[in-house]
């Protein structure tokens, strides 16, 4: 199939939506278009499987090559592998998950969904480039829609949340840029280029990795809330829209994650061994301390934000740890936690339009008025915690046993510190969940209120099914993705074999 | 012979100069003229003059070198002609109520005519009149409010500077006849040695370049001239005048100051991370958006200057690139920025709050065209910044690259601040009410805001241009 | 006729009924018990199917019974060797244990009937019990040690559900977060216990995993016992972490903080999950890795020594108590004491008596601690109090309550001919051959036990003649059911030739009860009633002068030790206030303060500079003029070469 | 004929050079500040003139270049007279500290 489509369906939809008249075909026009991207990601994982099946080997499937700036050789080089199907199923699941909960928009409906689908469209083809500056273009792309989400729809303090997102991603892009640089100049001689599968073999000289990975790390990194630049998360999530801190956590913090992986630790494996002990050094922190840092938390979407940091730091542990199981586990845990936090926020997005708060100590006893937003909220959280049967539990448990493998004890140890964090996640969110669901109703106001509408139960119900078919059956969505962690392993592997 | 050839290779000098006298014609002629009628005569006529630089583009040479044309010198004219239109076509607002209107496009044709001359030197003489030709009637311009103080403090300011950048400039070209005999610009490579003399004479030519695209710390008339003179020249003045000046800067350095460039790579590099520092600073606390712009377009240079460092091929094709660029987005801002100016009077950031509200879609061309200025995708800033930068990379000097991402940032900020007053911000007083523009405005800002976004996406355009552009 | 399928259906009957309820509980109103029972009762046919073709027909081999392994397909593949099979394991233990869980399941269920009648979410509730029964029922039939660990979690949180099923009640939320939070810590220890084994074994399968633990010539073992860590081999740390978990579950010192509070939950959620399913599961886990735990003297002294630690600890604190259902606990982790404490002396003594009694131990309890809090639940249902200081002379009220509620108290005492007589005359006996101090004080705390008991059920049903006006009798007869026929099997269980079924080998254990090594337990039994009636038969001030007496000890004892105060410091008081807050507040005005100090400086340094654009036009021709000399200066001095 | 070495004009040029500087520098009258500007382009053409006779004196390039100069310096001056005026207008004064209100 041809790639392109994924990044094409959003941009038509955008079109569309532009030309639209009134907000009830511009929702429309977005929920079809998120549908159909939906049923596209569907499609890629039956083709991809299919394409497997038969015998298909190769690192990438679907390739096609346009070129676009030949003097430059910048093509437009697009192929995806089991960690990037992966990464595009989790993309159309939220963005039809957003679509949905923001169906009661009625401030700037237009410019919303456009700037939301817009969003999308920078992600489908962040995760099926495999030419460095396509992929550096849609990493910047969603900084626009980003930006304007937080600042014209989001709440609180939002412009100076809106401001510091902004910054610090471009930050974050100014440092891969600065890496990109490097390592298009610098790799194997004269024949500059950008194109990943060619500059995997290796081909950057070991001088050049070592010099280049932090920024390019670091870089990726902040997207992905690396420790200590994760401050914008917090802020920036909580006062986001909804659909935009479920696209922020959901996806867009996932760009970094893969970014760290297919860019920075694919292209320059011996880099990655060298600077692995960091990289885990900071993860463990982030794990940690973000955990601790949520459970002070009085407000529902910093809980939520912090609690992000945390589980984020699992994704980059697992790629600090460098195996084939840990890697495997930081994808899933990127696409566990890319569901569950969405689902996450759109269930406190739904609770905060009702009750207009999302002081934990302001709300209490949701669970008999609003029996569907409080169950997608527990489960949102059982997730969280790492429930056998959902998600996380499944992707967190690959980190650790891939982790594991590790023999060092300072790893090892690291491991721990890591296992002992779900202590801490449970103690939030059960502090979550006890004061704001649970417990006496604490505003009479509350009686009245209604529990979830079609379009939110559709949205919590998506979710969930994303989360529970990870949950109950991880087997595919590992078989999926561990050959992708495999080819990018071997080459840190096969470094540190001819040192 | 040499009659059709010059007809051919001048083309669009004398293309323009017959559009300078048709407007003295007129002016000399009637004495009733409606303001309206010389906008639409005029835009129609620049319009032309746009369209007929690419008629049968031709290489060559005439008067014994003195002027030289070829594919590339044709573009870059276009390309200034292309600038030259969109700002007459957003100055259409301030204009049809002035009262030297016919006076305003003689003096802004004959600068573009000098810049021509510029862009087409093969001599330092022919450079110089060209370079006096597009200063001296900007600095009358910039006095073109007339009635307003800041206008005539701007004019002043910038005549005298000019003046004395221009005195330094000829100090320099003077100390180069005197060390190698010749200013024709073929003759001059074989020529330099790199003694002291051509030194300190390499560093006043590159301080009179310096001046005209503003680089620091030959920049301070910048922001004060944009702030000061009426919105459309200041755009003319960021946008076209800077633009000649960087094309002929690339000419001078790659072709004939090549066998000093490890003195000007030096140079560049100083004046690169100055001009990005300290425009970016200055830029940060802004309150006016002109002067903002103007800070912002001081930064722009030191961009501009990296990507010239890089002493390649890809270095050349991508500073015309970004030129290109630049020009429809800093017209897209420079151009709102105007018909707010025009029609409502207002200036400041503040203005600005809760300007979306009222004006959605100038409210669209500023931010793209901030985002593009920003180098954020997908408007077609991201592709001539990266480009440049990455040409800058190419000389393998990563502290000016990390310099430059880093200023990026900077930059960002304040183009965000402004954003963010249309966007988020409400109003703390009355909003500048939903303007009413007349359709040349319209369409210039259109074009700016589709070439702005759709750009980029054109690798071809870029592609043609690095195979015509000067190889080092 | 044991067939994969139906030790399949065992686990996925209730699930099914967990979903059914889950997602239409609704539509069936007050009819979802009835389907939660019909349910529950088709599970415990089959289980029973299972487990007696277990037993009877294809379990053994020559006579010895054999594990067997069915339905494995790999959920998770971690790596080709470590990967999580989900199957089923029938053995002995699996196979005993699921006829207890789905038994007294089921009898809960029925129970509930009545007991949870009108209540509003009641699809909840019967949905919750679903989900509880189908993760215990999956984790004894579990063949991974990674899939016990996730019904482990699975259990775990449907006790967190159940217990704060009340959840307008912030002290039943509080209960259930604390329950859930306590076992979460104990089970990090499983989980890197897991790790640390499998790393070894290099499998996650039980059979497997012990196997090759247990080869001492094979590489495995060699690699787990070399390998160390602070001078402690790994297998004993995989060992004893895995035994935290259980412990943490099983509510062990010092991690029972939970248990008591527990009882916040409806009353037969706690005769289900805290008394005979969830709290033995611990020891089951040890059971399960037996094996490899006889194979390691440190981790067998751990186990023992908390069982030891926790049966006369808990036994104190009981006699102390007025709620009755924490009484109940606290005997109820007394209990679990015991069979820790023999399980832990499993590998010595004739064929593994101790293993044999502990198990034995878990069987009969589980009938009669369900029936005490069945029983309880009765009681509470028609009083609305948990408090025994409102109860007294109930007897007259619900007679059958009060028969079953004295034969399970008999039982529990070890009373003979009662279950419970039996199985903890073995475990004493286990004691007594392995030392005479942990006889002597196992002795004892078997006499405080009858003395708590017997507190309990004198001052419930007699002490003072009660007045009850306008009550609504004993209850429905689906209450009464399950109390007659736990009952029953109170009384009968013990009769179970236990052995013969369940040893530590395989092979069938004889087991025989000595008549005159009963002599002492029995009387010491028989005493601790006789104090108890002597204290609380009747209205007396005979109960406050002793507690005077004793004094501090007292207090400590009513104050449980002061450990919950202890958990609370450390948490509230450190964890809080010396991690968590500093964490947050480092982060909210130290990382983030440095990310806005790189603004603000880059915004002070604009404002300090702006004096250069000074607007006067001679400074600027100044500056520019400096340029150029500066410029020229440094290039003449770098690149000038030649003179002119 | 060769009395007059190149290094004293080129001195010459240099001071002339150098009092332009000064004044453009110190003087607050606009005018002066015009005409020393002039000073400085003067300085310049005094160099054309000068290494075109004493070193290449077969060539007509620094005359050349020196008339084209005095022609520009006429017609700035002209441009800068009429912008001193208007600003006149505007400002009633013609020091240049006045005309600062640019600035920042």
């Amino acid at each position: 199939m041809n790639l392109s489509l994924l990044v094409i369906l959003p941009l038509i939809t955008t079109l569309l939506v532009l030309l639209a008249r009134g907000g009830g075909q511009v929702k429309a026009i977005a929920l079809t278009g998120a549908t159909l991207q939906l049923l596209l990601a569907l499609f890629l994982l039956y083709a991809f499987g299919k394409e497997r099946s038969a015998g298909d080997h190769s690192a990438m499937l679907f390739q096609a090559n346009y070129s676009w700036f030949a003097p430059l050789h910048i093509y437009f080089h697009t192929g995806v592998d089991g960690i990037s199907v992966a990464m595009i199923l989790l993309t159309a699941f939220v963005v039809l998950a957003g679509v949905l909960v923001s169906w009661d928009t009625s401030f700037q409906t237009k410019e919303f969904f456009f700037l939301l689908v817009f969003l999308s469209a920078g992600a489908y083809g962040f995760f099926i480039s495999l030419d460095l500056f396509t992929l550096f273009f849609f990493l910047e792309v969603a900084v626009i829609p980003k930006f304007l989400l937080i600042g014209i729809w989001g709440s609180g303090k939002k412009e100076y949340s809106a401001m510091k997102l902004a910054l610090m991603l471009m930050a974050g892009s100014a440092l891969v840029f600065t890496g990109l640089a490097g390592i298009y100049f610098k790799a194997g001689g004269s024949a500059h280029s950008f194109d990943m599968m060619q500059l995997a073999g290796g081909l950057i000289p070991v001088k050049v990795q070592l010099f280049f990975f932090p920024f390019v790390f670091i870089g990726f990194g902040i997207f992905t809330a690396l420790f200590p630049f994760h401050t914008w998360v917090p802020d920036g999530h909580s006062s986001a829209p909804t659909a935009a801190s479920m696209f922020l956590a959901g996806i867009s913090m996932k760009l970094g994650g893969y970014g760290c992986l297919r860019v920075a630790t694919f292209l320059m494996p011996d880099a990655a061994q060298h600077y692995a002990p960091w990289i885990i050094a900071l993860s463990t922190i982030a794990i940690i301390y973000g955990a601790f840092a949520t459970m002070m938390q009085t407000d529902l979407k910093y809980i939520n934000a912090y609690s992000s940091v945390s589980h984020c730091g699992f994704v980059l542990l697992g790629i600090g740890m460098l195996t084939r199981t840990s890697v495997t586990g930081a994808v899933m845990q990127m696409v566990s936690h890319g569901l569950m936090t969405a689902l996450f926020f759109a269930a406190i997005g739904m609770l905060y339009s009702r009750t207009h708060t999302r002081m934990v100590a302001q709300l209490g006893g949701l669970l008999k008025i609003m029996p569907f937003i409080s169950t997608i909220f527990i489960l949102a959280g059982l997730c969280s915690l790492g429930l056998p049967g959902l998600s996380g539990f499944a992707a967190e448990m690959t980190v650790f046993a891939g982790a594991w493998q590790q023999p060092s004890t300072a790893y090892r140890f690291a491991t721990i510190l890591a296992c002992a964090s779900i202590v801490v996640t449970a103690v939030y969110i059960l502090r979550a969940t006890g004061q704001s669901v649970l417990g006496p109703v604490t505003d009479s106001h509350y009686e009245q209120l209604p529990d979830a509408k079609w379009n939110e139960k559709l949205a919590g119900i998506l979710l969930m099914a994303g989360i529970l078919a990870i949950g109950l059956a991880p087997f595919w969505l590992q078989q999926l993705v561990s050959p992708g962690a495999e080819q990018i392993i071997q080459q840190a592997v096969k470094s540190v074999t001819i040192k | 012979m040499m009659g059709t050839q010059f007809f051919w290779l001048a083309k669009q000098e004398l293309v323009l100069a017959l559009v300078i006298f048709l407007l003295l014609i007129i002016k000399t002629g009637s004495r009733t003229y409606s303001n309206t009628s010389v906008l639409n005569l005029v835009n129609a006529l620049l319009l032309v003059n746009f369209l007929a630089g690419f008629i049968a583009p031709a290489d060559g040479i005439l008067f014994n070198e003195m002027f030289h044309t070829n594919t590339l010198v044709t573009i870059e004219k276009n390309i200034l002609n292309l600038g030259t239109l969109i700002v007459s076509m957003q100055g259409y607002e301030w204009l049809k109520t002035h009262k030297h209107v016919i006076e305003f496009y003689v003096l802004l044709l004959s600068t573009l005519m000098g810049m021509f001359f510029m862009i087409s030197a093969g001599h330092l003489l022919m450079f110089y009149l060209g370079l006096e030709l597009a200063s001296i009637p900007l600095a009358a311009l910039a006095n073109f409010d007339l009635a307003k103080r800041q206008s005539s403090e701007a004019a002043f300011k910038y005549i005298i500077s000019s003046a004395f950048s221009s005195g330094l400039l000829l100090f320099g070209i003077s100390l180069l006849f005197g060390t190698t005999g010749s200013l024709l610009f073929s003759d001059l490579p074989a020529l330099l040695t790199g003694g002291p003399l051509q030194i300190f004479a390499l560093v006043l030519l590159i301080a009179g370049f310096a001046f005209k695209i503003s680089a620091v710390p030959f920049h301070w008339w910048t922001a004060d001239v944009y702030e000061g003179a009426p919105v459309t020249v200041s755009a003319y003045l960021s946008v076209v005048s800077k633009g000649a000046a960087v094309f002929v800067f690339v000419y001078f350095l790659y072709l004939v100051a090549k066998p000093m460039a490890a003195a000007w790579y030096t140079i560049l590099f100083i004046l690169g991370v100055l001009t990005m520092l300290i425009g970016n600073l200055f830029a940060v606390r802004q309150q006016s958006v002109k002067r903002l712009l103007a800070f912002s377009s001081i930064a722009q240079a030191g961009f501009i200057l990296v990507g010239i460092s890089g002493s390649s091929q890809a270095g050349s094709a991508s500073v015309v690139y970004f030129i290109l660029i630049y020009v429809l987005s800093n017209l897209g801002a420079f151009g709102v920025a105007s018909v707010v100016s025009a029609l409502s009077g207002k200036e400041s950031i503040n203005d600005y709050k809760g300007f979306y509200r009222t004006n959605p879609f100038l409210s669209w061309v500023m931010a793209i065209a901030l985002f593009s200025l920003a180098g954020i995708p997908p408007a077609a800033g991201f592709f001539g910044k990266f480009f440049l930068l990455f040409a800058g990379a190419g000389k393998g000097n990563y502290a000016l690259v990390i310099i430059a991402a880093l200023n990026m940032v900077i930059a960002f900020y304040y183009y965000l601040r402004l954003v963010r007053a249309m966007f988020f911000d409400r109003a703390d007083q009355e909003p500048i009410p939903s303007l009413d523009l007349n359709w040349y405005p319209k369409i210039g800002l259109g074009i700016c805001l589709v070439g702005t976004l759709l750009l980029g996406f054109f690798g071809h355009v870029y592609e043609h241009i690095y195979s015509i552009s000067i190889p080092f | 006729m044991p067939h994969p399928l139906h030790t399949a259906l065992v686990v996925l009957l209730p699930l099914a009924g967990f979903v059914l309820l889950g997602l239409f509980g609704k539509r069936f109103g007050s009819k979802a018990g009835l389907v939660g029972v019909l349910v529950l009762a088709l599970t415990t046919i089959f289980a029973s199917m299972t487990a007696g073709g277990y037993f009877f027909s294809n379990g053994t081999v020559s006579g010895v019974f054999r594990p067997l392994k069915d339905l494995s397909f790999t959920w998770l593949a971690f790596s080709p060797n470590i990967k999580i099979e989900i199957g089923t394991l029938l053995d002995p233990i699996s196979a005993m244990m699921i006829v207890v869980v789905s038994f007294v399941s089921l009898m809960v269920h029925l129970f509930s009937l009545g007991y949870m009648k009108g209540e509003e979410r009641l699809h909840a509730y019967y949905a919750y019990l679903s989900l509880f029964t189908f993760s215990m029922l999956g984790l004894v039939l579990s063949s991974n040690i990674f899939q016990i660990y996730m019904f482990w979690e699975l259990v775990g949180v449907s006790s967190y559900l159940l217990i704060g099923f009340y959840f307008q009640k912030p002290s039943a939320v509080a209960a259930a977060k604390k329950a859930f939070i306590v076992t979460r810590f104990a089970d990090l220890g499983f989980l890197i216990g897991i790790l640390v084994l499998s790393y070894y074994a290099e499998t996650l399968d039980f059979g497997t995993l012990i196997q090759r633990l247990t080869d001492t010539q094979s590489s495995y073992s060699v690699g787990i016992t070399a390998g160390s860590f602070m001078g402690i081999s790994a297998l004993t740390w995989g060992l004893v972490l895995v035994f935290a978990g259980g412990a943490g579950k099983s509510a062990m010192f010092p991690l029972h903080i939970w248990l008591p509070d527990a009882m916040e939950g409806p009353t037969p959620v706690s005769a289900l999950i805290h008394a005979a399913t969830m709290v033995v599961a611990g020891v089951f886990l040890v059971a399960r890795l037996f094996p490899l735990y006889a194979f390691n003297e440190v981790a067998l002294k751990v186990v023992t020594m908390t069982g030891l630690i926790s049966a006369m600890f808990a036994a104190v604190i009981a006699c102390t108590q007025t709620d009755i259902k924490r009484v109940l606990a606290y005997s109820t982790m007394s209990q679990i004491g015991y069979m820790m404490f023999a399980l832990g002396l499993g590998a010595k003594g004739e064929y593994g008596l101790g293993y044999t009694a502990s198990l034995f131990h878990l069987f009969t309890h589980a009938f009669f601690k369900s029936l005490l809090f069945l029983g309880a639940g009765a009681i509470i249902h028609l009083v609305h109090s948990n408090d025994m200081k409102d109860m007294g002379g109930l007897r007259k009220f619900m007679p059958i309550t009060h028969i079953s509620f004295l034969v399970a108290c008999l039982a529990i005492a070890g009373i003979p001919p009662f279950a419970g007589f039996f199985s903890k005359e073995e475990i004493l006996s286990t004691a007594y051959h392995d030392s005479f101090i942990f006889y002597l004080l196992l002795l004892l705390t078997s006499g405080l036990t009858a003395f708590y008991m017997f507190r309990l059920y004198f001052s419930i049903f007699w002490r003072r003649e009660a007045h009850l006006h306008g009550h609504h009798g004993e209850g429905t007869m689906t209450m009464k059911l399950p109390l007659i026929v736990l009952m029953l099997c109170a009384v009968l269980a013990g009769f179970v030739p236990f052995g013969h079924f369940v040893s530590y080998n395989g092979q069938p254990l004889e087991m025989h009860v000595d008549l005159l090594f009963s002599i002492a337990p029995v009387l010491i039994a028989l005493a601790g009633i006789g104090l108890a009636g002597w204290l609380y038969k009747s209205e007396n001030d005979r109960p406050h002068s002793l507690a005077t007496a004793m004094g501090g000890f007292y207090q400590a004892a009513y104050r449980k030790f002061y450990i919950d105060e202890l958990y609370l410091f450390v948490t509230k008081k450190i964890l809080f206030n010396l991690v968590g807050r500093p964490a947050a507040w480092i982060d909210r005005h130290i990382v983030n303060g440095a990310m806005n100090g790189l603004a603000s400086v880059t915004g002070s340094i604009s404002s300090a500079i702006k004096g250069l654009q000074s607007g006067k036009l001679q400074q600027y021709i100044l500056y520019f003029f400096a340029g150029i000399a500066l410029l020229t200066l440094l290039l003449i001095y770098r690149f000038a070469s030649m003179p002119v | 004929m060769n009395a007059v070495p190149l290094t004293h004009i080129i001195l010459l040029s240099t001071a002339l050079f150098f009092t332009g500087m000064y004044g453009l520098l110190t003087r607050r009258n606009m005018i002066t500040m015009l005409m020393s500007v002039e000073l400085i382009l003067n300085s310049v053409n005094i160099n054309f003139v000068a290494f075109n006779k004493y070193l290449y004196p077969k060539q007509l390039e620094g005359v050349f270049f020196t008339v084209f100069i005095i022609a520009i310096a006429a017609a700035e001056a002209a441009v800068a007279i009429a912008i001193i005026i208007n600003l006149y207008r505007t400002h009633q004064s013609i020091d240049v500290e006045d005309a600062s209100e640019l600035k920042y």
